[in-house]
């Protein structure tokens, strides 16, 4: 029997292999079993205090093997998502990851009282710091050990259970805002949110999107990615979740090979909608092949 | 979301060029063609793309022959001119069936459409009966593709911007003001957007917009209306006419 | 007649296209005139104070749209280049730029003293303080603004023609490094070297490179380059030359209109050997179509 | 190099599977085919697979016919498993004629190949006429390859790993110690590395390393030799056997 099941912290999930935040939705017809099976985990949608439209303006830009977003967090707000959303989510039996934005201190706290109330239904808190699509807060607080320590901390202070942060690729020192956040009590990393790209379009002669930059994923990152795993990993000792760029058995067994616990798809997800199945089966072909029988046995092995 | 939303290994059973840049094809996915409503629409890939293009594209379903679909594809850039040179036993994969559809009709409906907006309409006609079918399309070039819509649909009304093809005239000239018969319309914003003047009774249009997900997940394919952002491929594509905020 | 021309400072060029650094070879059989006719300027590879072997293992590895590398600046050094580079080089009739590796300031200061008596066969200096695959020197420069500004001046102190700088995607402050490159006195920046990636081989359970982090280049870097470069042109007055992931003529003029002058094309030219040719006929379609004269009234137009 | 290296837009004028993973394929490439000598190679893709695939691949060629160049192509990846579903008519991008080749022998020479090895070798064989030819393969599965090169060279003294082709053995069983005919040899890096155990008397060898440009630029595929680290693109893919480090 091979064993897949891994365990960030006291989270334990049956697949390394969790839907990243802002790339599944709440419709009822994506919430069936014969999809979500092979799912360790979904990430909400970034919840924000209040409902929030998202940005003007184009929003999806295509580039090689990779995507600019400009989304801009739009989502339905705290009371939403814990008036609304949970009573559905719940009845799925499928352990769920609320994404909250960090924009300020007082909404920080306020999104995290509120989830407090459905904590029963809630796996984790994962903080979102590293937004890269809104003029205000998230990524600004991400790019800085010193405002990452601060948000964790706050949260910290309201939260008892498990809480990761999602880390952003642009930070210049990303050792040092993982250990900031370890060090603040984060229970795991996850790296990472997207890259800062933009596009032009020439007939226009206009940057693509209304805020010029945008939000850079697909397999295009994954060798940035998965360097960023490698460092961070090496830098902490909590749990580290590889996103950007996953998309086959291959990338997956690179991610935890290079020190994560597990792997987050984003992207990956609206050219297959079963991913995560497709990725098992290779993972465990390999696994057979390569007698492998606990895929934890891989984590960070290139590194030693 | 009717149906059961799913990405399924298709073939091509069937392939024609329409002029130069028109691609009628067909596909065999007994799943989505069981269950497709008209106005709903499918994503495709072609497994050999590697990973560029990265998404799937969207398209219209403009009939259903049994387990195939078949769909009318404009060849505007890199994904349509490489499904082109598909052939026939090709394997693509079809995500579908894709968002909320036409509501049936209570009384003879009129279609209009402009250029490939026809694709949803032919199949709605299929579906809920022949009515007026009103064509627009630029003119000069478009010749093969009227003489393929006419052969699906004898009773089409063609009007062309430089009067080359049927009437001088747009879509809309077919139309008269304060229209009761209910309308059922696809074609370019613009034309869309115009039909407000005509303030039709009852009018459900087609909706297209960048697409990265299509199942609802990214809200990149947003649009105004006048209850806010509404996402196209979950939420539509078919909207009702007055529900559109058309200068967003 | 469509122009085509640009200046990169007091540096006139034919062509908006420049073969980038490490990507065209010395070998005669590649000096045709039919093929270097479309381009601008060819950098050489990197040189260095002595001969350099490179790193030893892989050094090549394909991702999706892009490409890792660790050459580690293989090459004859700068005696070699002088004595017998630069001699059948100038025969070409092309504009040669002088990619000089940063490593330390003793061998940077015997390198363009070298450069000097060859001054007039050297159209620039490229001063790379970019370049990820070595241990010592190079990109460690470029990350600081201060470093950067003081091997800048440096060279400065012994060479009078034109002075570009290859930037780092990694530093943490773009701008500040491009600011102090331009105060100290280059006449140009180029935006950007690659980006640090890297990748695992899951057979052998190892790093694919001896090195662990590769040069990542290629068309998936393209929409972080373009932000760069309308990031850095923004901060300084000095022309940019964009680099990273240049791959057609919609991505040239995404390019200058984002605020290049010119582009380095890298990457590309290993899938098209004729791609300086290609990207231009496509940008004159779009000059002819759109009614544009000069190439150079497009430059930062997306940004007015 | 020799010939003036470029890209050329090329169709694919023949194909052939050679049993399950083998394929044979021939393009028209005029200007290539009147220049390329044995031992050189050429870099394909496939102009419709974007940006992904991003790299050319690098193949020798087996055989030229008139204008069109014959290659054997192993799938074992990404690029040969799509160039594998092309068909005739398809458009390739060759670029050619690449690196230094074999030179011509003096005496009658022997090919010594193992497995897809013997591509380059039978080039060789078609321009520098025939000798001893031996193979070596692993075995089971290998047949219908086996098949194909027998009936271009009835000579071949075929070996296989597990014995079920030919002799139980290696290519290297087929040689002498100290051979004083000039060897051609193509195959995995072991075998040419047993071969210095052999002290022919003179041996070429043709190796093979990733590759990014083919053309001399990026020094991504250096091996190790008794001068320094040389390119196998354009200082190769022929040595001769003294120079290479093979413990590198
Ligand atoms: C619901 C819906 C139904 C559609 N039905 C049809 C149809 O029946 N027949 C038909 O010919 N076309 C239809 N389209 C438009 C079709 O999806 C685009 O023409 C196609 O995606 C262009 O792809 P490309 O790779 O050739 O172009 P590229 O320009 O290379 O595409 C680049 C990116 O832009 C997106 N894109 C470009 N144009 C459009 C567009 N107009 N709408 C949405 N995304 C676009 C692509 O999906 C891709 O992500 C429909 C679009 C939608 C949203
Ligand atoms: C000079 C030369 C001549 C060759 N001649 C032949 C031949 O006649 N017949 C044949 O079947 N094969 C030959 N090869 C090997 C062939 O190039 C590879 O098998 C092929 O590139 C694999 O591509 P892929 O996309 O299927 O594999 P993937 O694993 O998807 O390739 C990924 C990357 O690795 C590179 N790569 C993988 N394996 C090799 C390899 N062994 N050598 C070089 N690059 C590799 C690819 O080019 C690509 O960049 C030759 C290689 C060289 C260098
Ligand atoms: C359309 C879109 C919306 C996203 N929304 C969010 C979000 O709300 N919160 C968040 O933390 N990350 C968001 N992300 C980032 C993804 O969760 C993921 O971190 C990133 O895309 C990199 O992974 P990938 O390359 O697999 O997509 C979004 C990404 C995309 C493409
Ligand atoms: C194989 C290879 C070798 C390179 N060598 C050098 C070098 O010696 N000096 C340098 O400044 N940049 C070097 N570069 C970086 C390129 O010049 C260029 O800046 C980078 O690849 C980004 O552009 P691209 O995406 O068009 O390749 C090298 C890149 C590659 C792929
Ligand atoms: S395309 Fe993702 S929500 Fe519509
Ligand atoms: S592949 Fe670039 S030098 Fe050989």
């Amino acid at each position: 029997m091979l064993d897949l099941s891994v365990n960030i912290g006291s989270v334990p999930l049956r697949s390394p292999v969790i839907i990243a935040s802002g790339t599944w939705g709440y419709d009822e017809s994506l919430w069936r079993e014969d999809l979500l099976r092979h799912v360790g985990a979904v990430c909400s949608k970034a919840i924000t205090e209040s409902p929030k439209d998202g940005n003007p303006g184009h929003r999806i830009w295509e580039t090689p093997c990779g995507l600019l977003n400009s989304i801009g967090l739009q989502n339905t707000g705290i009371d939403d998502f814990v008036d609304e959303k949970i009573p559905k989510l719940k009845s799925y039996g499928v352990p769920i990851i609320a994404n909250v934005s960090m924009e300020d201190e007082r909404g920080l706290a306020l999104i995290v009282e509120r989830l407090v109330e459905v904590a029963d239904c809630v796996d984790a808190i994962e903080l979102n710091v590293s937004c890269p699509n809104v003029d205000k807060g998230c990524m600004s607080w991400g790019v800085s050990p010193v405002l990452t320590s601060q948000a964790v901390s706050m949260v910290q202070k309201i939260w008892k259970g498990p809480l990761w942060v999602k880390m952003t690729p642009q930070a210049p020192d990303p050792e040092g805002v993982a250990r900031a956040a370890e060090d603040s009590g984060a229970d795991a990393l996850v790296v990472a949110n997207t890259w800062l790209g933009m596009a032009i379009d020439v007939d226009s002669r206009k940057a693509v999107f209304d805020r010029v930059v945008a939000g850079f994923s697909g397999p295009a990152v994954f060798p940035m990615a998965l360097r960023l795993v490698w460092q961070v990993s090496s830098a902490v000792s909590i749990p580290v979740i590889g996103c950007g760029g996953v998309s086959s058995g291959r990338d997956l067994l690179s991610m935890i090979m290079a020190g994560a616990t597990a792997v987050e798809l984003g992207t990956g997800m609206f050219r297959d909608i079963r991913l995560p199945e497709n990725i098992l089966r290779e993972v465990k072909a390999y696994m057979t092949k390569e007698k492998v029988e606990d895929l934890r046995s891989l984590i960070g092995i290139a590194k030693r | 979301m009717s149906g059961n939303v799913d990405d399924f290994p298709c073939k091509i059973t069937a392939r024609e060029m329409v002029g130069e840049d028109i691609l009628s094809i067909r596909v065999r996915c007994p799943s989505i063609a069981e269950s497709i409503y008209p106005g709903q629409f499918v994503l495709l890939r072609d497994p050999s793309w590697g990973m560029d293009p990265l998404l799937m594209r969207p398209f219209a379903v403009s009939a259903v022959h049994g387990e195939d679909l078949e769909l009318l594809i404009k060849l505007v850039g890199r994904g349509t001119s490489l499904l082109a040179e598909r052939s026939v036993g090709d394997d693509l994969v079809v995500r579908g069936p894709m968002g909320r559809g036409f509501s049936s009709p209570e009384s003879s409906p009129i279609y209009v459409a402009g250029a490939l907006g026809a694709a949803p309409l032919l199949f709605a006609r299929q579906v809920f009966g022949a009515g007026r079918f009103v064509l627009g399309v630029p003119g000069e070039g478009w010749g093969p593709f009227v003489d393929y819509l006419e052969a699906r649909c004898p009773e089409m009304e063609v009007f062309s911007d430089d009067g080359s093809i049927g009437v001088r005239g747009t879509a809309l000239d077919g139309l008269e003001k304060g229209e009761s018969c209910p309308i059922y319309a696809c074609g370019p914003m613009g034309m869309m957007a115009a039909m407000v003047k005509l303030e039709p009774v009852s009018c459900q249009v087609s909706l297209e917009s960048r697409m990265a997900c299509g199942i609802g997940a990214c809200c990149g394919c947003v649009i105004e209306t006048v209850q806010g952002k509404k996402r196209v491929c979950a939420d539509g594509p078919v909207f009702n006419l007055e529900e559109v905020v058309w200068n967003a």
